[in-house]
């Protein structure tokens, strides 16, 4: 019998906790929304607790091998719900209150379903589905504050999401056409004697869809604007969920091809073009969202090197769960900060941040050096552990590419480090900075060097098989 | 009938869809572009569907690409109405405040 | 036995930080820990005996990272041991030195237990993570150190102290990663990667680690051209911060050299070792120069540090030219370590003194004083030990390393002849100074300039005496670390 | 027993002299006496181990031990020092008024590094006592602290006696290479090519601590410090152990084939020239100063003869004599307060003790029979008569050059003092017109020794010296030259009575060796500096301000460098060398800064160019997407 | 035969009709053009035998143009009838990239060696594709519902301006936020 509820509890939790949510939130007052927030958070943190306790199920398949319960499926939905989490902790303070605070939470409860389904599937119609129930509430959440800032990102989002949901579907199309089937298991086989023009045409195809969900070359326009235009709630979801799911849809994809064409090449290109982008373009940004936003393609780039030797190396796999996790929770405490004093917005504005909030600047400084890739932070552990995977699975140039890139960024985020440590400008006003955010910053800059330090104990965790 | 000249076709409608979605400035127009770009996928499955897998997962995956259809276009209303409201314009061109 | 004295002044300094005690008692509290800390390494040097095998002595492993083969792995030798040492007393130095600190005491002793905790850990760390863990940390720690207690524009000396020691840093990560994905199988473990010697036959891609090593180090040593930090740094920095930074920092970056770079790239190592050599001898004359044309105290002592780690670049830069004789280069490694014990000891003793000057008279500039003798006769004493100390005079620790050096570094190339003058510059630049400050007739700020406190002559008295020490008998000094070097040596000629 | 005594030699002065600076002015009273009382100890100890010849050493550095020894050349010179050193003390016991201990104490230290170097075995511990002398050298030639001259003359003293000290950390390198090891006995088996650079490190060294020429410069100057200090320093110790060295690496200079050839004509012509410097002079410690670089020519040309019987007799003859007389050119500088010659004139009239005591080293240092010198220089000029005709007529030369400037101050002090003498008085410092007996019994003993040392050369003791030396079978002066040396000293000294003495400028000047100093060092050493400035100039195309300095401080220099010609080469060469620093510091503060600088602006305008695709024109994304996707297709379909 | 020259007919129909969205000069004209190439498209789903599918296709997108009208007159504001626009920009790149693409396809299309027919379609399509969906593609059908809902939420979050707890003067302070962004 292969249609198990039990096994989609953690998915089935979000729907539900997405419903109730809406629900609630269209009787609720305006000043009593925060109920909604706590259905949200608790559909979220149940979601958590049944995907913890799947991790111990059985390696399989379910409904008919269109979705895999294995290790990256349960990382995936403890990275996802998690993530989401610590965003809602972040984004409270702007939220509440607003008019449309249930309905955002409603939004990031099915961007999180989306990702977390789109990571888990093993079949291209459902990778379709989650591709659409991922993209539709970004395009609300960033669109949701009405500025036109925000209404020019959504839309560039929006058309660039839906040309790259059209490549998608043709990619779909063409691979089903070739391999006659679209579920992984029956695909593999099935592309074997595939020509492979055709194929490539196909793989590009849904790595265009992909790789526009996780922010990456060439699908990576829309992410700095989101960034710096959404609210940052919005951004700081938008620029660390959808990714997770994607990143894991692209290495499950990567395994299923076969050997006729080069496909981990192909990977191997983008991610040093989108790492190397990234890095460029973030030098002399001054707003601090936008440069988040870019360097979040150039930490894609990074998440991109073992997807390239998914097939290659068997260490590919966790490094790739490390790193997403350590990332997640980097990027989360840069967005902490930023959302923390909503009154600093350039890189200017964060001079005499160590003056006024110490807490504040140690967390920006723990999660930017994490994000440079320093011990004892997380990110660092990651990507030692994807460059020893890339290194391994023979791709030496890009690695030095990588490494080369991890010094470069230094620079752009030193140019933010150094005004937030020297002394306050005269202007330097106290921070009506906010608590809960600023709580948030700090857990997550302390998860960053947990992760990090405790990397020892995750990463067998991470060590599973995977499945189709 | 072949395979061929269906997919011919389509790749015909794709690429005028393609030509509307770069050419056009008016969001709506750039809307049409993208659906014709589907419409070509809708035919290009129909023919895959027909000459190669006669599955009933290609059925499905028709049923799916309509649905896309669907919504991207239901979205793509919201986000026009959105660009027109907060921004009194609905031209791509016109929204181009972040960049570099 | 070694991870509590690592960890000791880690955990005091959480305790102080925490806890809201008065500042007296911190302030004693402080001293006391690192006369603790003095006793416990008494313990350990004690209890240390050369390893048959050139392994190490107190050795310490547990599981860490297994995954990416890092551990956390501890352990001394003959290298390691005598910086130790040095570490415990030149903090120990400073917390007597601090006695009479107004400016949050507190706060200032836990951050320098801090510092103390992250350069133990440093000279005892076996694992190259570990390493460069304790290595930015003390970036951190002595960042703060310096915008917090220094003077002038400390917080802007503080920050390009930062950013360049952190640059450095992250290319010397660069360079550890490439060492690691060298070694097969993977290891962060420096016992392991020195047995491996990976990239031994790879001459490019070892050429462009070591580089990335070397980068990293030279920044931190520093050495000509990467010493622009320095002088700024130093010369706003506190005193006990200057003594900190030059006594033990600085010893960082060289003790990577003969720790990492050498026995672990030793092809590598033996193909550059001219480049290294050059910069070396680069490093002795143009600190000199540099150093001459000084009319700020601090700032001339600063620049004699890059003077006086110029001479350790040239020794083991010598220790890299295999073809000449094994006697020549162990003796020149021996003084290389024995000169970073040295100038350890005189540097931090030079800038406690120095640092006396602004606490009296609020300025560094020679001009401003004259004929200190005069008021101040035992701080006119103590500077001319101190200066004497350091411009190589036997009997003090500075001639038995710079003697090693020559001798070792000339014996195995003549090129080391010409950082021979070296000597001879900075004695003149430490005479014109000494006249320039006490001698002649008393002027400026000199007149009744208050003579040393006791604090001062305990905390430098106790400096120059152990370097007194070493240059009467260094025997038992060289004979923990003669051993080492020579090991280190045929690790290189591998 | 004997090697307790033998480390005593070193320790107890050390120690002792180390506790009175240490204790500062509060032990000033004691001083004198804990220092007399030391010094008789260290007379006894030094007979003793003359005696007994002990051998110690301690492991030190690797493959060097920290190594003492009493061989045959020690014991006769060690008594010497130690029994100066004690006059010397007892001397200053009654000059000396302030600021004793450190006085005192820097004097024992003094002696005891003389010690260390006159028994070191190793090349660093011979390194260790040389540079400690050159230290407290300095220390006590700028005594007096409160005249900053003083210390720039100690400050010269020490510079240029380390610049040739130099010449021992490249013998010990070299010692090294060629696997001679750090043993002094052993240098001479050195191999190679090294073997000269060891030779020459050691002569060049040895050279400067003897003020030969081209060194002599620093001793002019140094003879600002007090009388006692350069009674000491100047002829017993310092400049003697420069001597000292080389007859115990005679064997050194000799393998190697060169080096003794090269000493012998250095010290002889440092006998003729620095001689007729000091007839040019017209203040008494100038010309003592020069007679003694002139005199230790002698012991120079000796060890490069190999005549090291000769030269050690030589070296203590000239030892007791010359402190004799800088005692005494002390004594009547504290009492009439000048040392100029036109103003002693007739001084030894006034205290005849000290008088007739300066007459006999003045007789002794002219070489007049039958006193020391005139012994001690022909027993070496014997040898040198062997080895070649030119050295011997230079050496004879010499001899009675310093028999004209003996003379020329004998005369000048026994002569009835006038008027325009008396006016002279004072010109230094306020004089005592008193001597006190303090001061006096030592000068008589010394002038004993002056007079009676010459039988380190007679039979039995002089017999003995060269059976323990090993040079019995060196020849011996004939009657023949002893007379005609003796015979030429007497006429000189009388003719020195007739007619005034020529006093060339270049001699007068000490042969103007700073300027020529100059011109081999400062010159370049500027031109340098000037290169540097122009660097600054490219580097700091913007930063005007940093040429604007480098320039100024060329220029500067360039115009104080004129009125520099007779001053001091090496505060000349500080200066020169400060200039380059400059520039170089000017360099350092914005060159290197400017190209760290450089490297990220590189990169920030390369992600300015990328950031351009970032256009915001929706339409130009779509394009691009295209065009990434064409090249990606390419790649699958190139690579497949 | 017949089906060939009706698939023809339609081919060509759906090509012409999408060409001339692009070129006849009303946004309701196009909208028009667009509407017919997908009927087409769709009947020619028919000519697959797919009628259920082919239906589905036709009636949804006569729909969609139909909303598309409404849309335009309603919230922009603009009468459809009489509204000449060329509101164009890089036409010449885009032709290139439309037309390169087209050649690439087209290559593709015909150097391609496509595989051999698998499998027979079965007897009732529409049952099949039941089967299918309540069968092993079950999951994506319960993924469609949420993608609807979300589309649901989304769409009204953008487009309404007001939100369940704005009264009008809440409105217009709003829409004057909106003007000032």
């Amino acid at each position: 019998m292969h249609e198990e509820p039990l096994a989609l509890l953690p998915e089935i939790c979000l729907l539900a906790g997405a419903v109730v949510t809406l629900l609630a939130g269209s009787f609720l007052p305006r000043e009593r929304q925060w109920v909604a927030r706590l259905i949200a958070a608790t559909a979220l943190f149940g979601s958590a607790v049944t995907a913890a306790t799947a991790l111990t199920d059985p390696v399989r398949t379910v409904y008919g091998g269109t979705f895999a319960v294995d290790t990256a499926t349960g990382a995936v939905r403890l990275v996802v719900t998690s993530a989401t989490l610590l965003v809602i902790g972040l984004g409270v303070d702007e939220l509440a209150g607003t008019r449309r605070e249930s309905e955002s939470y409603v939004l990031l409860l099915l961007g999180a379903l989306g990702a977390s389904v789109m990571g888990s599937t093993t079949d291209l119609l459902v990778l379709v589905i989650a591709f659409l129930l991922g993209s539709i509430p970004l395009y609300g959440l960033i669109g949701m504050l009405r500025s036109p800032g925000a209404a020019e990102a959504a839309l560039k989002t929006y058309l660039l999401g839906a040309l790259s949901g059209i490549l998608l579907l043709l990619g779909t199309t063409v691979l089903y056409g070739l391999g006659g089937a679209t579920a992984y298991a029956d695909l593999a086989p099935g592309l074997a004697g595939a020509p492979a023009a055709a194929l490539a045409v196909g793989l590009l195809g849904v790595l265009a869809g992909l790789l526009f969900k996780a922010g990456a070359v060439p699908g990576h326009f829309w992410v700095p604007d989101a960034a710096q235009a959404a609210g940052t709630p919005a951004a700081a979801f938008l620029t660390t969920v959808p990714k997770i799911g994607a990143l894991v849809a692209i290495h499950r994809l990567v395994t299923v091809l076969p050997a006729s064409i080069d496909g981990p090449l192909l990977v191997a290109v983008l991610a040093a073009v989108t790492m190397t982008l990234g890095n460029l373009a973030a030098f002399t940004q001054t707003d601090v969202r936008r440069l988040l936003g870019w360097s979040t393609v150039s930490q894609v780039g990074y998440l991109l090197m073992p997807v390239a030797v998914a097939s290659g190396s068997a260490a590919a796999l966790p490094a790739l769960l490390l790193y997403l996790g350590a990332y997640a929770v980097t990027n989360l405490a840069a967005f902490a900060v930023v959302a923390a004093v909503p009154d600093r917005r350039t890189l200017e504005d964060f001079r005499g941040l160590a003056a006024s909030s110490p807490w504040l600047a140690g967390a920006l400084l723990v999660a930017l050096l994490s994000l440079v890739g320093t011990p004892p932070t997380a990110v660092f552990v990651g990507k030692l552990t994807v460059f020893t995977a890339a290194w391994d699975g023979g791709l030496v140039w890009l690695v030095v590419v990588a490494a080369l890139n991890s010094v470069a960024s230094l620079f752009y985020y030193l140019r933010w480090i150094a005004p937030a440590f020297r002394r306050g400008g005269p202007e330097a006003e106290p921070d009506r900075s906010r608590t809960s955010a600023s709580v948030a910053a700090v857990l997550a800059a302390a998860c960053v060097l947990g992760l990090g330090l405790a990397a020892g104990a995750v990463l067998p965790l991470l060590d599973g098989p995977l499945t189709r | 009938m072949t395979l061929q000249t269906v997919l011919l076709v389509a790749a015909a409608l794709f690429c005028v869809g393609l030509y509307g979605a770069i050419s056009q400035q008016v969001v709506v127009m750039v809307m049409m572009g993208l659906e014709l770009m589907l419409n070509a996928v809708v035919l290009a499955a129909g023919a895959f569907w027909w000459f190669l897998v006669p599955e009933p997962e290609g059925q499905v995956l028709l049923l799916v690409v309509i649905t896309a259809m669907t919504v991207e276009m239901a979205m793509g209303f919201a986000v026009a109405t959105l660009l027109h409201r907060s921004r009194g314009s609905d031209m791509t061109d016109t929204a181009t405040d972040l960049s570099r | 036995m070694l991870s509590l004295i690592v960890f000791l002044p880690l955990g005091a300094a959480l305790v102080l930080g925490a806890s809201p005690l008065p500042d007296a008692v911190s302030r004693w509290a402080w001293v006391a820990l690192t006369a603790a800390e003095l006793v416990l390494v008494g313990v350990l040097v004690a209890g240390y005996d050369t390893p048959a095998d050139g392994g190490l002595g107190w050795e310490e492993r547990a599981r860490w990272i297994p995954s990416v083969g890092s551990s956390y792995h501890v352990g001394v030798d003959g290298l390691s041991l005598p910086l130790i040492a040095l570490t415990a007393v030149i903090f120990c130095a400073c917390a007597v030195y601090a006695l009479r600190e107004g400016r949050r005491p507190r706060a200032q002793a836990a951050l320098f237990l801090f510092l103390q905790s992250t350069c133990m850990g440093l000279f005892a760390a076996q694992d190259l993570i570990l390493f460069f863990l304790f290595f930015d940390l003390s970036i951190v720690g002595m960042y703060f150190a310096i915008a917090g207690w220094g003077h002038g524009g400390a917080a802007r000396s503080a920050l390009k102290f930062f950013l360049y020691t952190f640059l450095g840093s992250l290319a010397l990560l660069v360079g550890f990663i490439g060492l690691y994905l060298a070694a097969d199988p993977h290891t962060f473990d420096i016992p392991e990667l020195v047995a491996a010697a990976p990239l031994a036959d790879d001459a490019v891609t070892g050429a462009w680690v070591l580089g990335a090593v070397l980068l990293g180090l030279a920044v931190k040593t520093p050495t000509v051209p990467f010493h622009t930090w320095l002088p700024p740094a130093h010369t706003d920095a506190s005193a006990i911060g200057s003594a900190v930074l030059a006594g033990i920092l600085l010893k960082m970056g060289t003790y990577g050299f003969v720790r990492i770079a050498m026995p672990a790239l030793p092809s590598a190592w033996q193909a550059w070792a001219w480049v290294i050599l050059t910069v070396g001898v680069v490093s002795v004359l143009y600190g000199a120069l540099v150093a001459l044309a000084q009319t700020d105290v601090k700032r001339m002592i600063a620049y004699t540090s890059v003077n006086h780690m110029g001479y350790v670049l040239v020794a083991v830069g010598a220790a890299g030219l295999v073809a000449s004789g094994t006697e020549a280069r162990e003796l020149a490694v021996t003084g290389a370590v024995t000169q970073m014990v040295s100038h350890g000891l005189i540097t931090a003793a030079l800038f406690l003194l120095a640092g006396v000057l602004h606490d009296r008279a609020g300025s560094y500039a020679m001009d401003d004083y004259g004929g200190l003798a005069a008021p101040a006769p035992r701080y006119a004493g103590f500077f001319a030990v101190a200066a004497f100390a350091s411009l190589g005079l036997p009997a003090f620790s500075g001639f038995v390393a710079e003697f090693q050096i020559f001798a070792g570094s000339i014996g195995a190339t003549w090129v080391a002849v010409l950082a021979v003058p070296g000597i001879l510059l900075t004695a003149a630049l430490f005479l014109r100074a000494y006249q320039r400050l006490f001698t002649g007739p008393t002027t400026g700020r000199a007149v009744d300039f208050r003579d040393l406190r006791p604090r001062e002559l305990l905390s430098v008295g106790g400096l120059l005496l152990l370097s007194l020490l070493v240059g009467v008998a260094p025997w038992p000094l060289l004979d923990l670390i003669a051993p080492a070097a020579a090991s280190v040596v045929g690790l290189v000629s591998r | 027993m004997s090697a307790a005594l033998l480390w005593s030699l070193v320790a107890l002065p050390a120690v002792a002299g180390a506790l009175l600076c240490g204790a500062g002015r509060r032990t000033d009273r004691i001083a004198p006496a804990v220092a007399v009382g030391t010094a008789v100890l260290l007379l006894g100890a030094a007979v003793a181990v003359a005696v007994a010849r002990p051998a110690v050493a301690v492991p030190f550095l690797p493959g060097a031990d920290l190594g003492l020894a009493v061989d045959a050349l020690s014991a006769v010179v060690l008594p010497a020092v130690a029994a100066v050193t004690l006059l010397v003390l007892v001397f200053s016991a009654g000059e000396v008024t302030d600021d004793r201990a450190r006085f005192f104490g820097l004097m024992l230290l003094f002696a005891a590094a003389v010690a260390l170097t006159a028994t070191a075995t190793t090349l660093p511990a011979l390194l260790v006592g040389w540079e400690v002398m050159g230290a407290t050298s300095f220390a006590l030639i700028g005594f007096s602290w409160r005249d900053p001259d003083r210390v720039g003359a100690g400050t010269t003293a020490f510079l240029t006696t380390r610049a040739a000290d130099l010449g021992l950390y490249l013998a010990a390198g070299a010692a090294l290479a060629a696997g001679a090891g750090f043993d002094l006995a052993g240098l001479p088996d050195a191999e190679g090519p090294w073997r000269h650079v060891v030779a020459a490190g050691v002569l060049v060294a040895a050279l400067g601590k003897a003020a030969q020429l081209p060194f002599s410069f620093w001793l002019s100057r140094a003879m600002e410090g007090p009388s006692p200090v350069s009674a000491l320093l100047h002829s017993a110790a310092m400049v003697a152990m420069g001597g000292y060295l080389l007859l115990r690496t005679a064997p050194l200079l000799a393998a190697s084939g060169w080096a003794d050839d090269a000493a012998a004509w250095v010290g002889a012509l440092t006998a003729l020239v620095l001689g007729a410097v000091a007839v040019a002079q017209q203040d008494l410690k100038q010309l003592l100063a020069a007679s003694t670089a002139a005199q230790l020519g002698y012991v120079v040309l000796a060890a490069g003869v190999g005549a090291v019987s000769g030269g050690a007799a030589h070296l203590v003859a000239h030892a007791s004599t010359k402190a004799l007389l800088f005692l005494a050119a002390g004594a009547w500088l504290s009492a009439l307060g000048t040392k100029q010659l036109p103003a002693l004139r007739g001084a030894a009239r006034r205290w005849p003790a000290v008088g007739i005591a300066a007459s006999v080293g003045v007789l002794s240092l002219a070489g007049v029979l039958p006193l020391s010198m005139w012994a001690t220089k022909d027993d070496v000029l014997a040898v040198v008569r062997e080895r070649s005709l030119p050295l011997y007529v230079v050496g004879l030369a010499g001899a009675a050059l310093s028999a004209a400037y003996a003379g020329k101050v004998l005369w000048i002090v026994w002569r009835t003092p006038t008027a325009d003498a008396k006016a002279g008085y004072d010109d230094e410092r306020p004089g005592t017109r008193h001597v006190g007996i303090l001061a006096q019994a030592p000068l008589v003993v010394l002038a004993a020794g002056a007079a009676v040392l010459g039988m380190l050369v007679w039979p039995p003791v002089g017999a003995a010296i060269r059976t323990a030396l090993g040079e019995t079978e060196l020849p011996r002066p004939s009657w023949v030259e002893l007379a005609v040396s003796a015979l030429l000293s007497v006429g000189v000294v009388l003719a020195a009575g007739r007619e005034p003495m020529p006093a060339p400028r270049w001699a007068a000047g000490w042969l103007g060796l700073g300027a020529a100093t100059e011109a081999v060092v400062i010159r370049p050493v500027l031109r340098l500096a000037e290169a540097l400035a122009r660097f600054d100039d490219r580097v700091l195309d913007r930063a005007v301000t940093g040429a604007a300095g480098a320039l100024g401080a060329a220029a500067g220099g360039l115009a104080r460098f004129d009125d520099r010609v007779l001053d001091g080469a090496v505060e000349a060469t500080a200066t020169g060398g400060v200039r380059v620093a400059r520039g170089a510091a000017v360099a350092d503060t914005a060159g290197f800064d400017a190209g760290a600088e450089g490297a990220a602006a590189a990169v920030r305008r390369l992600g300015n160019l990328l950031r351009r695709t970032q256009t915001g024109q929706l339409h130009q994304y779509y394009v691009q997407v295209a065009v990434v996707l064409a090249a990606a297709l390419a790649l699958l379909l190139l690579t497949r | 035969m017949l089906d060939d020259v009706v698939f023809w007919v339609l081919a060509v129909l759906a090509v012409a009709s999408g060409i001339s969205v692009f070129r006849v000069d009303s946004m309701a004209r196009a909208t028009y053009a667009l509407a017919v190439s997908f009927v087409a498209v769709g009947l020619v789903l028919l000519l697959f035998g797919l009628d259920y599918l082919g239906v589905v296709v036709v009636l949804m997108m006569v729909m969609e143009m139909a909303i598309m009208g409404i849309y335009m007159i309603m919230f922009m504001g603009m009468n459809p009838a009489l509204m000449p626009m060329s509101m164009v920009h890089g036409t010449r790149a885009a032709a290139a990239v439309s037309g390169l693409t087209f050649a690439v396809l087209a290559a593709g299309i015909l150097l391609v060696d496509w595989p051999e027919r698998r499998g027979a379609p079965a007897a009732d399509l529409t049952f099949s594709l039941g089967r299918a969906v309540m069968g092993p593609k079950m999951l994506v059908m319960i993924a469609v519902s949420a993608v609807l809902f979300a589309t649901i939420v989304s769409a009204l979050v953008l487009a309404l301006p007001r939100g369940r707890y704005d009264t009008d003067d809440a409105v217009d302070a709003d829409g004057d936020g909106e003007e000032g962004g």
